[in-house]
């Protein structure tokens, strides 16, 4: 489904991505792991097309997708769950969902069902201001906000941060629920081991830019990729 | 080829633009036609005009530019009073010469400065007494924009009603701030005023941009000119461009000049400045003719003095005279104003004025006015006296100190 | 004097009146008409003004059609021959005195046309208002009575009550009463009771003319009259005073309709998308520009639409400044997103050169939008005014704003300009075509800056300088209203227009506005966010 | 010292304090006492009022009733946000906040704390005391290599481990830390509860978290909030075992 | 304290350029003969006299708005205030020479019959009560028009409108000749300066001297501000103030503190500027010229202070080169460069400068750095 192809990404003149490479397969759970600052959410905004790449390539079943904006990508089945969640503060609950029809058919433009039975908290608070949402309300929303468009490829930059214990369950429920129907790519970024580890199938793990391990869940269960991620 | 340079110094820019273009245009056209005649003193004329875009410290440092760098002979321009007071001080430091075109409030001469528009009983008094006369008028409402011009003619207009008359009661002044658009509280307030019986006239010193909105008002209101008139100081041809004046028809406007007197001078003037403009509807106006008044009197002086030189030129001009566009000889007093005709004009519905009254002789400007306190006793006179504020009373130039 | 001519002319009139109800007038000899109509051919005012005079007392049977071809200035004269004659509506030559078609010879001469000043005016209107009494049209009726109530000619008694005897219309039946009674009460040879009951009649009619015929009762009227009167005066001042808050609230509203149409589309341009835009009263200049070339175009194309064609200027208001709008933004705005205070650098820049633009496209002078005949004019109601532009004004505004309001809370693209401008990468990642709705969104608020030209035009300058006049009016209102929220541009601005309307009448415009100012800037230390400010974490994060 | 008719020695005490924003009841009558030198451990679902109850601590929302009394005499729901921080209570954001135009190293010299008037400031030099502490807290919170960059330029953990540095650097009586785990790694996250227990020590310290590893971790009595009031308090385990903090939080 | 010098490349260079204006342009002037080539005519040294002073109120203006995040609309209030009180001195030198040959009241008041100074005029024949009051009164009024913004945390826009009204209402009362400074009119026809004439050449050199002393001695100062710790609070404050007040800082002190600073610095250039160019008047006061001294700061770079100061005398000499060049042009030219500096220049003219001679920070990255290499894609910004 996605492929990304040797990518490097600049700020300015500092380098964030160094010729990295990954692939998502639809009905699979593709984590990213590492420490803080190794480059784990400037992958996923290359992706997405938050930020322009500098060198490589990002396909999108087949289709090149580097060049374009981020709302072409997501017309084309990429959505984003950003890290800070990103929620439009001034619009309800309800309509910044319903942000999610832009890339849509007409006839498509309805809130799954799915999002509240995930997030029943959001069905209650439909006509608040998203601002206005406890953090982990807004993550919540965030990640509801990314389905009503359908995606074929989902990104998740840390979901579960701010997350109590029980909706933690509930996402990574939500997010096996997503993978098992067999039609979605799911890229996530995940500090939380444990829970990285429950989902994954397969995996890589980010230093300084490069992606220094991959491999499918098994390899997870071992301590090697765990001693990566301490100091 | 050596050439002798005018400086043009009118607004182009700025809330003034909408005035003062046309007089930068005027100047153009003037100068066009003097060189064809040959220029002066056999040599060519140069405009050079720079735009001093409304801001009066800008037009001190243009005009300062415009004698010391340029080298201008002479400098035709401002519309403003407080232009003109800002270039003061640059034209006496260097000793250069400015015709000033734009009825203005008196209170002034300068030996530098030339005014050929007009002063206050140039152009205020003769239309009061004209409302009294024809019209019988009893109550007044003097209103204006809220700045020295309209003060000091309305000061001047109010100790001559009391002079004549007036009861304080039958006087309402009123002040509005530049650019006031807003006016349903004001006409109100002048309907009220007007309908206690007495025949009722308001005299206009609403300056530039304020006057549309105002118009427009007065005629949506339903004042009509037969009800309570209306005569301005300030509303020329070139404002009532952009009013429908149907509903202003019988409007007054006091000046020393209107486009619609039918003198072979002025039907001349009128055919050059539409082909010079290419537009056979644009209108000519009062301050124009000033310019035209001025720029051939110092024409004539530089002739007459055999030179552009400021200082000659200065001593040349009282005395000289032009024939103006109305049929009658201006002449440049020693107080550097001039004489002029009054003129007092109704409105009509195409923007053209009726002369519905004219004065016989010719008026000659008054630098000091009569009717104030302070100003009563003073006498300009650059020729015998060389003193711009004599006190006729002490016998000495300077004002009112002893 | 004058007033004494005038009189005169009213007098005439008045008999000639006289003689028309008492029943069919007699053959008029050919002389006082000639006579009269002579004069129109010397040329002068007071000549002219006995020439009415003179018509008038002779009942000229053409009277009515030469007074009404004067007003309009197609009564001309041959200055040799001294004929006077009729230019009627078609263009065609008649005899005045006649109306039968004027002689080949004639129409060849220089003919002049007979002059009018206020003077003239007058008379002329005494003249054609007396014929309204009698008038088939029950409005015209009581227009000549409420002129007669004005005056309050004596000599007009007579016509008033011949007219009163016939009345049929009831609101016309209470005008001549009242103008009957107003002459009543002058009269010093009328029973003092009748006076008293017409003090009454006067004071019921409430206005500033009943005022004024209470007041001015000669010297000598009896102290019974005096008091009636004074007590007539007492009640009308009570009333209009009431009546004259009424006014202020009124015009208040008026003016903060002004505001709000001014502001409202830089309530979009920067209330919702942030953009300090300083071109925004251009957008409005450009609207009122394009008011004035599609009127010129009606005018010259397609007269038959001239009634209409400020109807038709506002959608192409709206689409003019609308594309230049989207020009700007995607020229100039869209590579400042995320950078508001540099919006307010380059849209200084955008605003100096459509001003020059204008200024050398059309000239630096006003230029004229004609306000169609329906707008002209002015209602009373309660003793207050207000002009069919302002009151049509104040409708507009509030259709606009109404209408932006339901297009930013009931649409997609209202729901997706509030996302892009709450977080514009995240929009796009949603899928939101950023440049799409930025471009749209900007058109829009300059399209409606631009519709709010169309009704500026009507009620001020159409000049380069148009826009400067409302810049700083609009920021402070939808600044005061708080930004991001058209409800408190529309409260905003609304409020500003009547506290300035209640503080003119005693501070005056200048003060007022000043002491006006000074608010605000207190006021903002109350709500540092503005009138209607939103609250709460979402604001801050 | 008394106010609002209480007599208490707690450092911190909060006394039947609600909050509604529009209607919405997001602290309900909460009372909660933290003692001198306490460390507590705040859980509780999104939403219960975790960062409400912060926000009245420090001053940035006034409660609707209610007091938040800090050693003994000041009431906080009358001061202002410096004053407060004066007070000595600091706090970290949920999320990071830095001044991101700052290089690292100049957030940690704003924070250090020193006389906070504006003249003072103006004049003052940094000494050497000051320069060995800075240096000192960039080590402790690993930002030793970053602290000529831009705070803006760091990553989300990043800015997370400086606000805990800034949060060190103003010495406060009182830490109240929203969720510092958030975001970093489990080694991460251990560590941090390391530095917390360190400086619980000498300070009192709030910490709100959804991280029970790490709330495990800390080892100190823990409250749980719901629907802005206390739910349950007590050892980890015991309120882990409440049926209620199960159902509404913990999850099955 | 490495990172923080007192005085940058910039400054130095910006320092020497004034210094040198001030002693070589009145020597130019006033010794060399006017055909002279390196003769510097003598209308061009009010002329560069008064792109000093505005470069000054630029200077004063970025103090707030680039350091302390608020952006003034109303700075211009503050100049002409001190421009007034100047213009007040140099009324009452006038003496007996005015039209009226009134000894005590100026002509304007003369002429609206006054018969006595009003209160507050009284004191301004002194020139030491003069200067002190170019300094108070913007001071005064910036202090309580702060502190009362500031304390009710008016912030961003908001303190922009307000400083807007505040600098309108200041222009609509000085328009009234009620008042009692001279209505549209203002203040003008100076004669003397502490005894020297005004128009003379002489006193304009020194004049032009003293504004490069006074832009000299002011950028050392607001540089000293900014460098200090005190400078660090006030960025952090306009970066997150909410934050700040976290952190202990009283932000509304900080920020009174920073605009009283400013606008004492402003009447200073406002005192300046008035008898170079002969006249003061309300429209100094109009809103427009406020937002114009903010576009001045703007095209230099903001919070950068030599870029403020070069931003002004650029727009300004531009301003004065195209209304000649270009009397019905100028308005393109100036706008089109107002356009073309926002989108090409985003950090102004000194950006521009800095990025060409490399003059830039240096950047330490934890991970090794590569040139910056051209984006591939260009997503939305
Ligand atoms: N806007 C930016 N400008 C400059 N540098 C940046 C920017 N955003 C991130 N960086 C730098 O790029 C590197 C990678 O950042 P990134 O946000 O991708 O890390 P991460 O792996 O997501 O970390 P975390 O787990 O803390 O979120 C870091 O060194 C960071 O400091
Ligand atoms: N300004 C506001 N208007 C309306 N509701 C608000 C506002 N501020 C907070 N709330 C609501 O108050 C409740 C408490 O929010 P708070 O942020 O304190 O929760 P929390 O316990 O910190 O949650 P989390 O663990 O998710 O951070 C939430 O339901 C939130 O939606
Ligand atoms: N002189 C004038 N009209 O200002
Ligand atoms: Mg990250
Ligand atoms: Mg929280």
């Amino acid at each position: 489904m996605l492929s990304v192809e040797d990518v490097s990404l600049y700020y300015g003149s500092s380098r964030a991505l160094r010729g990295v490479s990954v692939t998502a397969a639809a009905g699979e759970v593709t984590c990213v792991l590492g420490r803080n600052g190794v480059g784990k959410s400037s992958l996923l905004r290359a992706i997405t097309g938050q930020r322009p790449i500098s060198g490589g390539r990002i396909t999108l079943e087949g289709k090149e997708i580097d060049g374009l904006r981020p709302y072409d990508r997501a017309a084309l089945g990429v959505a984003y769950v950003p890290q800070g969640r990103e929620i439009f503060p001034l619009l309800t609950v309800k309509e910044n969902l319903e942000t999610g029809f832009a890339p849509l058919k007409r006839k498509d433009r309805s809130i799954p069902e799915d999002v509240f039975d995930l997030f029943p908290v959001l069905k209650s608070m439909l006509g608040r201001r998203g601002g206005d949402l406890s953090g982990g309300q807004q993550q919540q929303l965030a990640i509801g906000r990314a389905l009503v468009t359908r995606p074929k490829l989902l990104v998740l930059d840390e979901p579960t941060e701010g997350i109590q214990p029980s909706i933690i369950k509930d996402i990574g429920r939500a997010i096996r629920y997503l993978r098992d129907k067999g039609t979605m790519a799911i890229v996530l970024v995940e500090q939380y081991f444990d829970f990285a580890q429950e989902l994954a199938d397969r995996f890589i793990v980010m230093e300084r830019g490069e992606v220094v391990e991959s491999g499918d869940a098994k390899a997870l269960e071992g301590d090697d990729v765990r001693q990566r991620l301490h100091f | 080829e050596e050439t002798i340079k005018i400086g043009i110094l009118h607004s182009l820019s700025g809330t003034m633009a909408i005035s003062e273009t046309t007089l930068k245009d005027a100047m153009l056209m003037l100068i066009e036609e003097q060189n064809k005649k040959g220029g002066v003193l056999g040599k060519k004329l140069e405009p050079v005009v720079v735009d001093p875009a409304s801001n009066w410290p800008l037009f001190a440092e243009k005009a300062r530019e415009l004698i010391s760098n340029q080298k201008v002979a002479v400098v035709f321009g401002c519309w403003t009073s407080v232009s003109r007071k800002s270039v003061l001080p640059v034209f006496k430091e260097l000793d250069s010469v400015l015709f000033y075109p734009v009825q203005y409030e008196g209170e002034e001469s300068e030996r530098n400065v030339f005014y050929t528009g007009a002063a206050p009983n140039q152009q205020a008094i003769p239309a009061v007494d004209y409302l009294m006369k024809e019209e019988g008028v009893q109550r007044w409402v003097l209103a204006g924009t809220d700045y020295v011009y309209p003060r000091t003619t309305n000061k001047i207009l109010e100790a001559y009603l009391k002079d004549k008359g007036v009861a304080q009661e039958d006087i309402l002044i009123n002040y509005t701030p530049f650019g006031h658009s807003d006016w349903q509280t004001i006409v109100s307030d002048i309907k009220k005023f007007g309908s206690t019986g007495k025949k009722t006239a308001v005299v206009s010193t609403i300056n530039g941009d304020a006057n549309v909105p105002f118009y427009k008002e007065l005629g949506n209101q339903g004042i009509k000119a037969t009800d309570i008139p209306v005569v301005a100081f300030s509303v020329g041809e070139e404002e009532l461009a952009g009013i429908d004046t149907k509903p202003l028809v019988g409007h007054l406007a006091a000046w020393n000049y209107f486009q619609s007197v039918d003198t072979p001078d002025n039907k001349a003037f009128i055919e050059k400045w539409q082909a010079f403009t290419k537009n056979p509807k644009r209108v000519t106006n009062d301050p124009m003719e000033a310019h035209y008044i001025g720029f051939n009197m110092w024409v004539k002086a530089a002739e007459k003095a055999g030179s552009v030189e400021p200082d000659k030129v200065i001593d040349a001009l009282p005395g000289i005279e032009q024939a103006n566009l109305t049929g009658g000889v201006s002449k440049m007093l020693p107080n550097h104003h001039i004489t002029k005709p009054v003129l007092i004009g109704e409105i009509k519905d195409d923007g053209q004025f009726d002369v519905v009254e004219k004065t016989d002789d010719l008026v000659p400007g008054d630098a000091w006015s009569d009717f104030l306190p302070g100003s009563k006793d003073l006498e300009a006179d650059w020729v015998a006296k060389k003193c711009g504020n004599f006190n006729t009373k002490t016998g000495k130039c300077g004002g009112q100190g002893s | 004097m004058r007033l004494i001519g005038l009189r005169g002319a009213t007098l005439g009139l008045l008999i000639a009146i006289a003689t028309l109800l008492g029943g069919p007038a007699s053959p008029a000899s050919a002389d006082p008409v000639d006579d009269a109509l002579a004069r129109f051919a010397a040329d002068k005012y007071d000549e002219t003004d006995k020439a009415i005079e003179g018509l008038v007392a002779a009942s000229a049977q053409n009277g009515q059609a030469i007074f009404e071809a004067m007003s309009a200035g197609r009564l001309l004269y041959d200055p040799e021959s001294k004929t006077v004659l009729i230019k009627d509506a078609g263009g065609a030559l008649v005899l005045a005195k006649t109306g039968d078609p004027a002689p080949q010879a004639l129409a060849a001469k220089p003919l002049k046309t007979v002059r009018l000043n206020n003077r003239v005016r007058r008379s002329l209107e005494a003249a054609s208002g007396a014929f309204a009494l009698q008038a088939p049209d029950p409005q015209k009726r009581i227009g000549a009575a409420r002129a007669i109530f004005k005056t309050r000619e004596p000599t007009a008694l007579p016509a008033i009550e011949a007219a009163l005897a016939k009345e049929k219309d009831a609101s016309a039946k209470q005008a001549l009463e009242a103008a009957k009674a107003a002459i009543i009460l002058a009269r010093q040879d009328a029973p003092e009771a009748d006076r008293i009951a017409a003090a009454d009649i006067v004071a019921a009619v409430g206005d500033q003319d009943a005022l004024a015929a209470l007041r001015t009762l000669p010297a000598n009227t009896p102290p019974a009259v005096k008091q009636a009167a004074e007590a007539g005066v007492a009640s009308i001042e009570r009333w209009l005073g009431v009546a004259n808050v009424v006014q202020d609230v009124t015009y208040g509203v008026s003016l903060g309709s002004v505001l709000l149409l001014a502001a409202i589309g830089l309530a979009i341009t920067f209330g919702v998308m942030g953009v300090i835009n300083m071109a925004h009263g251009e957008m409005v200049m450009i609207g009122a520009y394009a008011t004035f070339l599609t009127q010129g175009f009606i005018r010259d194309y397609v007269p038959a639409l001239s009634g209409a064609s400020l109807i038709l200027a506002i959608p192409v208001a709206f689409l003019v400044a609308g594309a230049v709008g989207v020009l700007i933004e995607r020229t100039v705005i869209r590579f400042l997103y995320g950078r508001p205070l540099e919006t307010l650098l380059a849209t200084w820049g955008v605003s100096l050169i459509l001003q020059q633009a204008v200024r050398s496209v059309f000239g630096p002078t006003n230029r004229e939008v004609q306000t169609p005949e329906w707008l002209q004019g002015s209602v009373s109601f309660l003793g207050v005014s207000l002009t069919w532009n302002r009151i049509a004004i104040v409708l507009f505004a509030m259709a606009v704003f109404f209408a932006l309001m339901l297009l930013l809370k009931r649409t997609s693209l209202g729901l997706r300009v509030r996302a892009v401008t709450q977080n514009r990468r995240m929009a796009a990642s949603m899928g939101i075509r950023t440049p799409w709705v930025d471009a749209m969104t900007f058109g829009l608020g300059s399209g409606v800056a631009g519709i709010a030209g169309v009704a500026l035009s009507q009620i001020d300058n159409v000049s380069p300088n148009l826009g400067q006049s409302y810049i700083i009016d609009s920021f402070l209102v939808v600044v005061f209203g708080g930004v991001g929220n058209l409800w408190g541009t529309l409260v905003g601005a609304l409020s500003i227009g009547v506290a300035n309307k209640l503080l003119e009448p005693f501070a005056g415009a200048v003060l007022g506005k000043i002491i006006l100012l000074v608010a605000i800037i207190l006021f903002i230390q109350k709500k540092p966010r503005g009138l209607f400010a939103l609250k709460g974490r979402a604001v801050e994060a | 010292m008394a106010i609002g008719g209480l007599t208490t020695n707690a450092l911190l005490y909060l006394d039947n304090v609600s909050v509604t924003f529009d209607g919405f009841r997001a602290l309900n009558a909460l009372s909660l006492s933290i003692d001198a030198q306490e460390m507590r451990a705040i859980i509780g679902p999104n939403g219960a009022g975790k960062t409400t109850m912060m926000d009245v601590i420090t001053g940035k929302t006034r409660p609707n009733q209610g007091v938040a009394v800090f050693e003994a005499s000041h009431d906080l729901t009358k001061l202002d946000e410096a004053s407060i921080a004066e007070l000595g209570i600091g706090r970290k954001f949920q999320t990071p906040t830095v001044f991101e135009m700052h290089t690292v190293e100049d957030n940690i010299l704003l924070a250090l704390k020193t006389d906070r008037r504006p003249f003072p400031t103006l004049f003052s030099k940094r000494t050497k005391a000051e320069k060995e502490r800075i240096d000192a807290l960039l080590e402790r919170v690993r930002l030793t290599g970053s602290r000529d960059r831009k705070a803006g330029e760091l990553s989300h953990g990043q800015k997370q481990w400086l606000e805990i540095g800034m949060l060190l650097a103003q010495e406060p009586k009182l830490l109240l830390v929203d969720e510092p785990a958030a975001g970093m790694t489990d080694q991460e996250t251990a560590d941090t509860a390391d530095l917390l227990r360190e400086i619980a020590k000498t300070a009192s310290v709030v910490v709100v978290e959804h991280d029970m590893v790490f709330v495990r971790d800390l080892g100190v009595k823990v409250t749980c909030l719901h629907e802005g009031s206390v739910l349950a308090e007590g050892s980890l385990d015991a309120v882990s075992t409440n049926e209620r903090v199960v159902e509404v939080y913990l999850g099955r | 304290m490495s990172r923080y010098r007192f005085l940058d490349g910039a400054g130095m260079i910006f320092l020497a350029v004034v210094l040198a204006m001030a002693a070589l342009i009145p020597a130019s002037n006033l010794l060399l003969p006017p055909d002279s080539w390196l003769h510097v005519p003598d209308h061009m040294v009010p002329l560069l006299g008064k792109y000093l002073a505005f470069a000054m109120l630029a200077l004063a203006l970025d103090l707030v708005w680039g350091y302390c995040g608020i952006l003034s609309l109303g700075h211009g209030a503050f100049f002409a205030l001190g421009g007034y009180a100047m213009g007040m001195y140099l009324m009452r030198q006038i003496g007996p020479r005015g039209v009226y040959g009134n000894p005590v009241l100026p002509d304007f008041m003369v002429f609206l019959n006054w018969t006595e100074l009003p209160w507050f005029w009284l004191g301004f024949d002194h020139f030491w009560f003069a200067l002190l009051m170019v300094v108070l009164v913007p001071g005064a009024l910036a202090f309580c028009f702060g502190w009362l913004a500031f304390r009710s945390r008016v912030t961003g826009v908001y303190l922009s409108i307000i400083t807007q009204a505040l600098t309108f209402a200041l222009m609509l009362a000085f328009f009234r000749n009620d008042m009692g400074f001279g209505g549209n009119n203002g203040l003008t026809d100076f004669k003397d300066i502490l005894g020297f004439p005004v128009q003379a050449q002489g006193t304009r050199a020194a004049l032009f001297a003293l504004t490069a002393f006074a832009l000299a001695g002011s950028y050392l100062l607001s540089r000293w501000v900014v460098t200090s710790k005190l400078g660090k609070v006030v960025v952090a404050i306009r970066d997150a103030e909410s934050r700040s007040r976290f952190i202990g800082y009283r932000v509304e002190h900080y920020k009174l503190v920073v605009f009283t600073l400013s606008a004492m610095l402003a009447g200073i250039a406002g005192a300046l500027y008035v008898p170079q160019v002969g006249i003061i008047n309300p429209s100094e006061f109009a809103p427009a010229n406020s937002i114009e001294a903010v576009i001045w700061v703007a095209v230099g770079g903001r919070g950068t202070l030599v870029g403020a100061a070069l931003g002004a005398f650029l727009v300004n000499a531009g301003k004065t080169w195209f209304t000649g060049v270009l009397p019905s042009m100028w308005l393109f030219a100036l706008g089109g460069l107002f356009v073309l500096t926002t989108l090409l220049l985003p950090k102004g003219v000194v950006g521009l400068i800095t990025d060409l001679f490399g003059i830039r920070r240096k950047s330490e990255l934890p991970a090794p750095t590569a040139p910056a290499a051209p984006a591939k894609a260009a997503p939305a910004e």
